[in-house]
């Protein structure tokens, strides 16, 4: 059995070979085709968005999944999906009625069933999906109240669960993890049984993922009908190249291009740039609790602040960054639920940050290690700036999931972080995942942080959620246990056929874009 | 002259010039010659004289970059100085004229069979199909002596000896039976046996076939046996030509006479040989005179100032020199004779080897399975003080073995080595380098290119500790006296001396540590005859003056018979006759070294040996 | 032959050499500085050489800026001769307003640093194996051969990358890896060339006079592998520089803010349209640097063949 | 020829096996994949559960042989990144790096042999001189420059190839040419000292003799001869480009072999890593063999060892 499979791959891949070799044509970008090509830098390892963070995933999964709800780009408010409606029984009860005439792309429609599967799979932690530990934190259990009917059961008040269902749990239909009645994770990487807007027909890992519209999209979903036949995603890795197939029309639209060359090539005509805010806010949270060492340097809060001091963020925002974006002081996003504005601030003083060295102790700097995974050119000015007071700084240069590994086996004093909040606007999307004890992400190890940080998001009582946020921002800014960096602007260049709607919340809704009318007309 | 049909080949007035770097090198001048149908032309010269050059420029296979210049240059009917050379190629090629070389090992194409090159003889000239030109190479195989010769032509190049591959060469020359066979230097290569063979079978051949032969050669004793004329070329110039018994009986020019006298002949032990001083020039500007002037004791300030003319000596032989016929003939300077007396061996054997053997194992690759080689097979030898002891054999008789282990640098599996007595392995290196030498064959690969002359006499004190820096020097200066080389060489390095300045340097290193034995492995193979004669006066005067005793080991008879004392004649690992010089070499009794005898290439019209040894610039 | 009797992969190696080395000369020399300097390859290269030497020694003097310097508000200016040049930055800035000229010359010194330290490990390595495999033979040279074969079978970039990106970057790391990568060539000229030295004449004289192993390999064999050396190392620097470039331009060498051409150009390469001369003008000085250091090797080995007559 | 091409096998066996161990050793002491298998922000105790799932608290060598046991029986694992089996994985991206490296050794001998050819014909010629400078500058040239100047001068100013992607036979034509060109200087340099060599042989001489020349010379006689050499070094080089196409893959976004090894390993997907080595090193030393047997087939002198 084995063997003639690997016997058949064999022969396929000779037979891709040949059809290399022979010069098969592929689907072209453009109205003509009516082919939407995506440029990502990254690769798609796989196509399961309960099993990874990746942004580029993220921006796939809004095409091929949905989850109960929905959050509007133009409002930002919550809005049922695959939900019809819900009820809020009481503060850890919650009651979904599903919607009907939602179905998979294999044709079978959603039940309360592929609810209940979906939701069990992730909370259960041998199934060791990404989520299950942020929705396992507050959701006990869900039962199947009726064919189309499902309850939620909280450990706690929580209140962000509607958030967490828009966002963070697609749904999967029942047995989707047990292909052959074991139970297997990797079910759903190759080939996703969604309920999104597009289907995906062909995945190539780490290469391109070929979408076509689901024609049976149930048809008041809150995302609309999509406009595009086909969406390509092609992993280009090289930045430039992804310039030169956008120029020469080969891609339509690519994101996460740095702003000056999104204005500049904006301005040759060649494609369109665009600009939007998102909610991503940058930091670099440090080793304060000495993981790396027990008095490392960057034990000290002295040293904390003064590496804060020694950066010039506002330099670094109106040249580099660009934009809309904005220098940040506390460690949220401004325009989040709860996000204190009112900490210690930490202004550019080089002298400043020499004498708190001085004082610290390290009269001669130190030297340190600065893990970055993006933003490679923020993270160089940074340890420029650093290193003009005399912190030497090795950037190291990984991707997410080494930094990940090395911040897990406790390698890593300081990291350049990005946190993009799963586009919501409440601080506790940013708190939760960063400053429990339980987080690797959480350098601090403060307790008073993390106590205050878990009420907040256990509380529905929105002054109270406020104090509890104030308290523990406040804190976090006068220990320094982050260098708050600034807000992010995202820039996409986009091809002059195509119309695409740029959201409040940064993440792209790809299934709004539709051809520019002359340019359809121009190609017919 | 009466010349009974038009000339077969007319060469007149030849010349050659291969520009090096920025200069010119004359290569070959004014030459000279025709030939008949079916006659047989010797060529004959030392390294550097042109006689490979100049049977190039007949063939049209000059380097691109040589320029070659002549008043006549006609086969038969072809011009061939109007020919260009796809024309040459098309219809002279193989076809009127054919050529076979030095190297048999390098000179057949070794990725394709013999039949495919034998037959292609014919079949790219279209004078014979392919199964013509197939049985056409079958029968030239048998009849040049191949075994088996239809089952030879699925065969490669490398599964051939070094004999059958001449005779594979030859074959595939005859193929279109041309009228003329040019063979340069077609036995150099090969051992005196094989050699003998195959200048047997040229000449058949060349009778058979009613073919016109060139043979060009530095030996004289090969040339002499199998041609008609002799044309002796010097420096680029031919300096004299005439029929084998003119040219041989009554040479005229100096250097003939020098040359022929060097050859190394039976003669009294410890007698010295005539010689030639000096070298061959290299020719980057045309002489204004005689090229010889310069090692010619009878150069005069008139031979400087022109070129000499021809000078007739007969019908047919003519010769270079201005001087008047026989004249150097009555003015002779004898050599000079030996100054010391043979030592008698009564003192016991200084070296001596009892009941040595020694096997190799030959393992292909990693993994091969190993093949045991003997190389030296239960011998015994002995040399006693002041001897000159002679160790005869062909190529991988196992003699160079045999010296590797007499000089400790190899353990023998078997048998013990002695020096003075005591076992050679027991003695420590240094203490073995004060006794014993080697002085060997290749004087190109014998001295360390990056070491200057001095550096390499010096090495030796320098490594045993002996004397101070300026001691040293001091010495070094004294030895290379004696070895007869000027002291300004001593910063020089050895690409820039010649062949017999280097064998000098080679002895010196090797007697400076006063030893008490040099074995000297082939020590003037790799020379010119004229260069030759100078070394074995050398070895013969450094025993004399310093008591050495010589292991000499060697494939030429000649040099045996001329300084050699006591001969072993090596066959396949072992000993098979040895004894004194004339008793082994006048009447042998092995098989194998009567074999040998035979085979080597004796003076045909030998001259009278006083009458040679007058000639020019002896010492 | 003793070369198809030892190893399948060091024939192609030997065979691959030899297109760069005249193995068959073993004994030529390149003492004649006056026959060096007729070479126009080895004139234009050496000139080039000591140049780019020149540059990163005098570096501190010569750079405008401080090579760390970072003005944002400068960033990305053009070169003078580029609509909008500021003729106080010549060659213009980069992406964090570094003068880029400053940055270019003090690249030439990690250039020139890992393209030398890197073909020196390489040399010390692979000559050491080199000489005595061709010198002991037997079982040590097919130990070497057989390291040979694995080392020319591990697939060198890959592991390279690999290494450098598990031990974490730094200039040391990333001369070592190379170094440690790149003796092969060193090993095939240096054995075959041993090998035939080892028979020749006078290293048996030098055996008879009494010396040591040790004594001949130092004294009689490595002074005439000097020539061959020299070649393989120049044409080695000109590889360990592309080796280190190529890194660097992957993400998995030399790490920022170290001045690195290989950096530079990776940095420079998301504006290659926009401002093309951020990466044109880091490979050029890499060009320069590989082409004078092949010049310069090739010069010397085409003396070397033209003096053993080829 | 048949124990000769044993012979070859055994030691091929012999070379697998150490650089196997090389590949293992090197790599396996400094990473963790059990953290990495668990995911983000796994506990402790799951780590250590999977470490000992894995026999990661073995030592070395015991695990070494476990890997090795499960290569032979075709278990080349599964990637913890791409969360595929490797196999799978390897067979995917196969297609594009094979292509590319023949296709990219073609470009190189099409260039390399005629030039390197007529340049020792016509030795110190203008076009002799133009190869080897030629060569020099192909030697010089980084190869992502060469690649990102070509993707701008025929990708973009004079759009005729396709830039990126690895879909049609187009797409393999700049990759080819960059790939390509770095093997030119060896393969020409190869050719030209090979074909001065024969050139210069005592057997051209003779065939010269014959009345052999020109083109004809050169197919009989010379050719085979030349180019034996040119063989072995096709093979490392074909060898170098199936495991070494890194660059130029990344640079052309094509999905092949190099790509995926550079993305397993910023991804820190070292098993995977560890058995793209191997199997870079199998086909090497496969590709060398093959060569051999092939030499050994054209020059019947290494037929008799």
């Amino acid at each position: 059995m084995r063997g003639g499979t690997a016997h058949n791959r064999v022969l396929m891949a000779l037979a891709a070979v040949g059809f290399a070799m022979c010069g098969w044509l592929p689907v072209n970008a453009g109205p003509a085709n009516d082919t939407m090509v995506v440029a990502i830098e990254g690769e798609i390892p796989t196509l399961d968005h309960l099993y990874t963070t990746a942004r580029d995933t993220i921006t796939l999964a809004e095409l091929t999944d949905d989850g109960l709800f929905y959050v509007d780009p133009e409002t930002l408010a919550y809005v049922p999906a695959a939900a019809e409606s819900y009820v809020q029984v009481d503060d850890t009860t919650i009651d979904v009625t599903i919607r009907t005439g939602v179905r998979f792309h294999d044709g079978s429609p959603l039940t309360a069933d592929d609810v209940v599967y979906t939701f069990s799979w992730v909370l259960d932690p041998d199934t060791k999906t990404n989520r299950g530990r942020v929705i396992g934190a507050w959701l006990d259990r869900v039962e199947r109240t009726g064919p189309m009917q499902v309850r939620f059961h909280l450990k706690h008040p929580y209140p962000l669960a509607i958030r967490d269902m828009a966002f963070s749990v697609q749904l999967r239909k029942k047995g989707a993890y047990h292909p052959h009645g074991k139970a297997d994770p990797n079910a759903q990487a190759q080939m996703l049984n969604g309920i999104g807007p597009y289907k995906v027909v062909d995945f190539q890992p780490g290469k391109r993922v070929t979408l076509e519209r689901f024609d049976g999209y149930y048809a008041d979903s809150p995302k609309g009908r999509p406009a595009i036949r086909h969406i390509v995603f092609r992993t280009i890795p090289d930045l430039s190249t992804q310039q030169a197939e956008l120029i020469s029309g080969n891609v339509d639209w690519m994101y996460n291009v740095p702003a000056d060359i999104a204005s500049n090539l904006g301005a040759t005509g060649y494609a369109t740039h665009l600009t939007g805010p998102t909610l991503r806010v940058n930091f670099i949270p440090l080793d304060a609790a000495g993981y790396t060492g027990a008095d490392n340097p960057l034990t000290k809060l002295d040293v904390r602040r003064a590496m804060i001091h020694a950066i010039n963020r506002r330099d670094i925002v109106k040249y580099l960054i660009q934009g809309d974006a904005e220098v940040i002081d506390s460690a949220c996003h401004p325009l989040q639920f709860g996000c204190e504005q009112n900490v210690r601030k930490y202004p550019y003083d080089p002298a400043e940050a020499r004498r708190l060295l001085v004082g610290a102790g390290y009269p001669n700097g130190f030297e340190v290690e600065l893990w970055a995974y993006r933003e490679r050119q923020a993270a160089e000015a940074v340890a420029a700036d650093l290193a003009k007071v005399g912190i030497r700084v090795r950037l190291r240069f990984v991707t997410l999931t080494t930094l990940n590994q090395a911040r897990k086996n406790h390698r890593v004093p300081a990291f350049f972080a990005s946190w993009e909040s799963g586009s919501t606007a409440d601080t506790a999307t940013i708190a939760e995942v960063h400053w429990s004890l339980k987080s690797d992400r959480n350098l601090s190890k403060d307790a008073v942080v993390a106590r205050q940080m878990e009420a907040a998001a256990r509380t529905i009582d929105a002054e109270e959620r406020k104090r509890l946020y104030s308290a523990a921002l406040k804190r976090i800014a006068d220990q320094a246990y982050w260098i708050p960096l600034y807000t992010y602007s995202q820039n996409y260049l986009v091809s002059n056929t195509l119309a695409f709607p740029v959201t409040k919340d940064g993440l792209p809704r790809l299934f709004r874009a539709h051809w520019r009318a002359n340019a359809v007309k121009a190609s017919n | 002259m009466k010349a009974p049909q038009t000339p077969l080949l007319e060469v007149s007035d030849l010349s050659v010039t291969l520009p090096v770097r920025e200069s010119k090198l004359h290569a070959v001048r004014g030459v000279s010659f025709s030939l008949a149908r079916g006659e047989a032309l010797g060529i004959v010269g030392e390294s550097g004289s042109g006689k490979s050059m100049t049977s190039l420029a007949l063939m049209n296979l000059l380097p691109k970059s040589a320029e070659r210049n002549a008043s006549v240059l006609r086969l038969g009917e072809h011009d061939l100085l109007a020919m260009d050379q796809i024309e040459f190629a098309k219809s002279v090629a193989a076809r009127r004229m054919a050529m076979i070389f030095q190297e048999p090992m390098t000179s057949l194409n070794p990725v394709y069979t013999i039949g495919r090159q034998l037959t292609e003889t014919m079949t790219i000239h279209g004078t014979a199909g392919p199964k013509e030109a197939r049985e056409r190479a079958i029968d030239l195989l048998d009849r040049i002596g191949v075994p088996d010769a239809k089952n030879r032509l699925a065969q490669y190049p490398h599964e051939l000896s070094g004999g059958l591959r001449q005779r594979v060469m030859i074959a595939m020359m005859l193929m279109n039976a041309p009228d003329l066979l040019i063979a340069d230097e077609p036995t150099t290569a090969l051992d005196v046996t094989v050699q003998a063979s195959i200048l047997e079978l040229l000449a058949e051949l060349r009778k058979e076939l009613g073919m016109a032969l060139i043979l060009v050669s530095h030996d004289l004793g090969v040339v002499s046996q199998s041609v008609d004329k002799i044309a002796v070329m010097y420096a680029g110039e031919l300096i004299e030509t005439g029929t084998v018994k003119d040219v041989l009986s009554s040479p005229q020019h100096p250097y003939t006479r020098g040359l022929l006298a060097s050859i190394p002949a039976p003669r009294g032990t410890g007698e010295r040989l005539p010689s030639i001083p000096g070298t061959v020039p290299p020719l980057f500007a045309l002489p204004s005179g005689c090229t010889f002037a310069d090692r010619c004791s009878y150069a005069e300030t008139k031979c400087r100032a022109a070129p000499p003319p021809m000078q007739s000596a007969g019908e047919g032989h003519l010769y270079r020199c201005i001087l008047p016929l026989n004249t150097t003939g009555s003015s002779v300077r004898t050599a000079v004779s030996a100054k010391s007396q043979i030592h008698s061996h009564d003192n016991g054997s200084l070296l001596s080897a009892r009941n040595v053997s020694r096997t190799f194992t030959v393992r292909a690759g990693l993994l091969g399975k190993g093949k045991a080689l003997k190389a030296v097979d239960d011998v015994s030898l002995d040399v006693a003080q002041g001897e000159i002891v002679a160790l005869v054999g062909e190529s991988g008789s196992g003699k160079s073995t045999l010296a590797r282990i007499l000089l400790g640098l190899q353990e023998s599996d078997r048998g013990e080595v002695t020096i003075s007595g005591r076992p050679i392995l027991s003695i420590s290196p240094f203490e073995r380098a004060k006794l014993i030498q080697p002085v060997f064959q290749d004087p190109y690969s014998s001295l360390n290119p990056r070491k200057t002359i001095g550096q390499t006499v010096m090495r030796p004190l320098e490594l045993h500790g002996i004397g101070s820096a300026q001691d040293r020097r001091k010495e070094a200066e004294r030895v290379m006296e004696l070895v007869g080389l000027p002291r300004r060489l001593l910063n020089n390095y050895p690409p820039q001396l010649s062949g017999g300045q280097r064998q000098r340097v080679a002895i010196a290193r090797a007697i400076v540590l006063q030893p008490k034995i040099l074995i000297c492995d082939e020590p003037t193979s790799a020379l010119d005859v004229s260069v030759q004669a100078q070394i074995l006066n050398l070895l013969l005067d450094l025993r004399d003056e310093l008591g050495l005793s010589y292991l000499l080991i060697t494939h030429d008879l000649a040099v045996v018979n001329c300084i050699a004392t006591r001969v072993a004649v090596m066959h396949r690992g072992r000993i098979v006759e040895s004894g004194e010089k004339d008793a082994v070499l006048r009447t042998p009794r092995d098989p194998y070294t009567q074999t040998l005898l035979r085979s080597v290439q004796t003076m045909k019209f030998s001259a009278n040996p006083r009458a040679a040894d007058g000639a020019a610039g002896l010492q | 032959m003793a070369m198809q009797d030892t190893d399948l992969t060091v024939k192609a190696a030997a065979a691959e050499a030899s297109a760069d080395t005249p193995l068959d000369a073993p004994v030529r020399r390149l003492d004649s500085w006056r026959e060096m300097l007729r070479h126009p390859g080895i004139v234009i290269g050496l000139a080039i050489l000591l140049t780019l030497f020149a540059l990163a020694i005098f570096a501190p003097l010569i750079a405008p800026y401080d090579p760390f310097d970072q003005q944002l508000s400068r960033r990305l200016l053009p070169p003078f001769w580029v609509e909008g040049g500021n003729p106080a930055y010549l060659f213009g800035t980069d992406h964090l307003g570094r003068d880029y000229l400053s940055r270019l010359l003090y690249g030439a010194r990690i250039s020139l640093l890992i393209g030398f330290g890197a073909a020196g490990i390489g040399c010390l390595l692979g000559v050491t194996l080199g000489v005595c495999a061709g010198y002991f033979g037997g079982v040590v040279d097919r130990v070497v051969s057989f390291l040979l074969t694995c080392q020319l079978a591990l697939p060198g970039l890959l592991l390279a990358m690999a290494l450098v990106f598990l031990i974490g970057p730094s200039v040391t790391v990333v001369i070592c890896v190379i170094g440690l990568l790149h003796w092969s060539y060193y090993l095939v000229v240096t054995r075959a060339a041993t090998q035939k030295i080892r028979d020749l004449e006078y290293v048996a004289a030098a055996r008879a006079i009494g010396s040591n192993e040790r004594q001949i390999m130092i004294s009689e064999i490595l002074p005439n592998l000097l020539s061959e050396i020299i070649v393989i190392f120049s044409l080695e620097v000109g590889v360990a520089v592309l080796a280190e470039a190529a890194l660097s331009f992957l993400g998995v060498g030399i790490q920022p803010p170290t001045p690195s051409w290989g950096l530079m150009i990776a940095e420079g390469k998301t504006s290659v349209f926009l401002r093309p001369w951020l990466i044109i003008l880091p490979g050029i000085f890499i060009f320069l640097l590989v082409l004078a250091a092949n010049l310069v090797g090739d010069g010397l080995r085409d003396m070397m063949s033209k003096k053993s007559g080829r | 020829m048949l124990r000769y091409a044993g012979k070859r096998a055994i030691l091929a066996v012999l070379v697998a096996l150490t650089v196997s161990f090389a590949a293992f050793l090197l790599l396996s002491v400094a990473t963790d994949p059990a953290a990495a298998i668990a995911g983000e922000g796994a506990e402790p105790e799951v780590i250590e559960q999977i470490r000992e799932q894995l026999g990661l608290n073995q030592p070395l060598l015991a695990q070494y042989g476990h890997w090795l046991s499960a290569i032979s029986h075709g278990d080349l694992g599964t990637s913890y990144y791409w969360r595929q089996p490797v196999s799978t994985l390897i067979l995917d991206h196969l297609p594009v790096t094979l292509t590319l490296a023949l296709a990219a050794t073609f470009v190189a001998l099409i260039v390399a042999i005629p030039l390197g050819t007529i340049a020792a014909l016509y030795p110190n010629s203008t076009i002799d001189r133009f190869a080897l400078t030629l060569a020099v500058s192909a030697q010089a040239t980084p190869t992502f420059w060469l690649a990102l100047m070509l993707i701008i001068l025929l990708g973009v100013i004079v759009p005729i190839f396709p830039i990126s992607g690895d879909a049609t036979g187009w797409n393999y034509v700049l990759p080819a040419i960059v790939l390509g060109a770095h093997s030119v200087p060896a393969i020409m340099r190869l050719t030209r000292v090979g074909v001065l060599d024969v050139m210069g042989s005592d057997y051209i001489r003779t065939a010269r003799a014959k009345g052999l020349y020109g083109y004809r010379l050169l197919s009989r006689q010379v050719m085979r001869n030349a180019l034996l050499p040119v063989v072995s070094v096709l093979a490392v080089q074909l060898g170098h480009k199936l495991g070494g196409s890194v660059i130029t893959e990344s640079v052309f976004a094509m999905n092949g072999l190099g790509r995926f090894a550079l993305q397993s390993i910023v991804g820190g997907d070292i098993p995977t890593v560890q058995m793209l080595v191997v199997l870079f090193a199998l086909t090497f030393i496969g590709l060398t063999l093959l060569a051999d047997l092939l030499n050994a087939w054209l020059d019947p002198r290494l037929r008799l060892t």
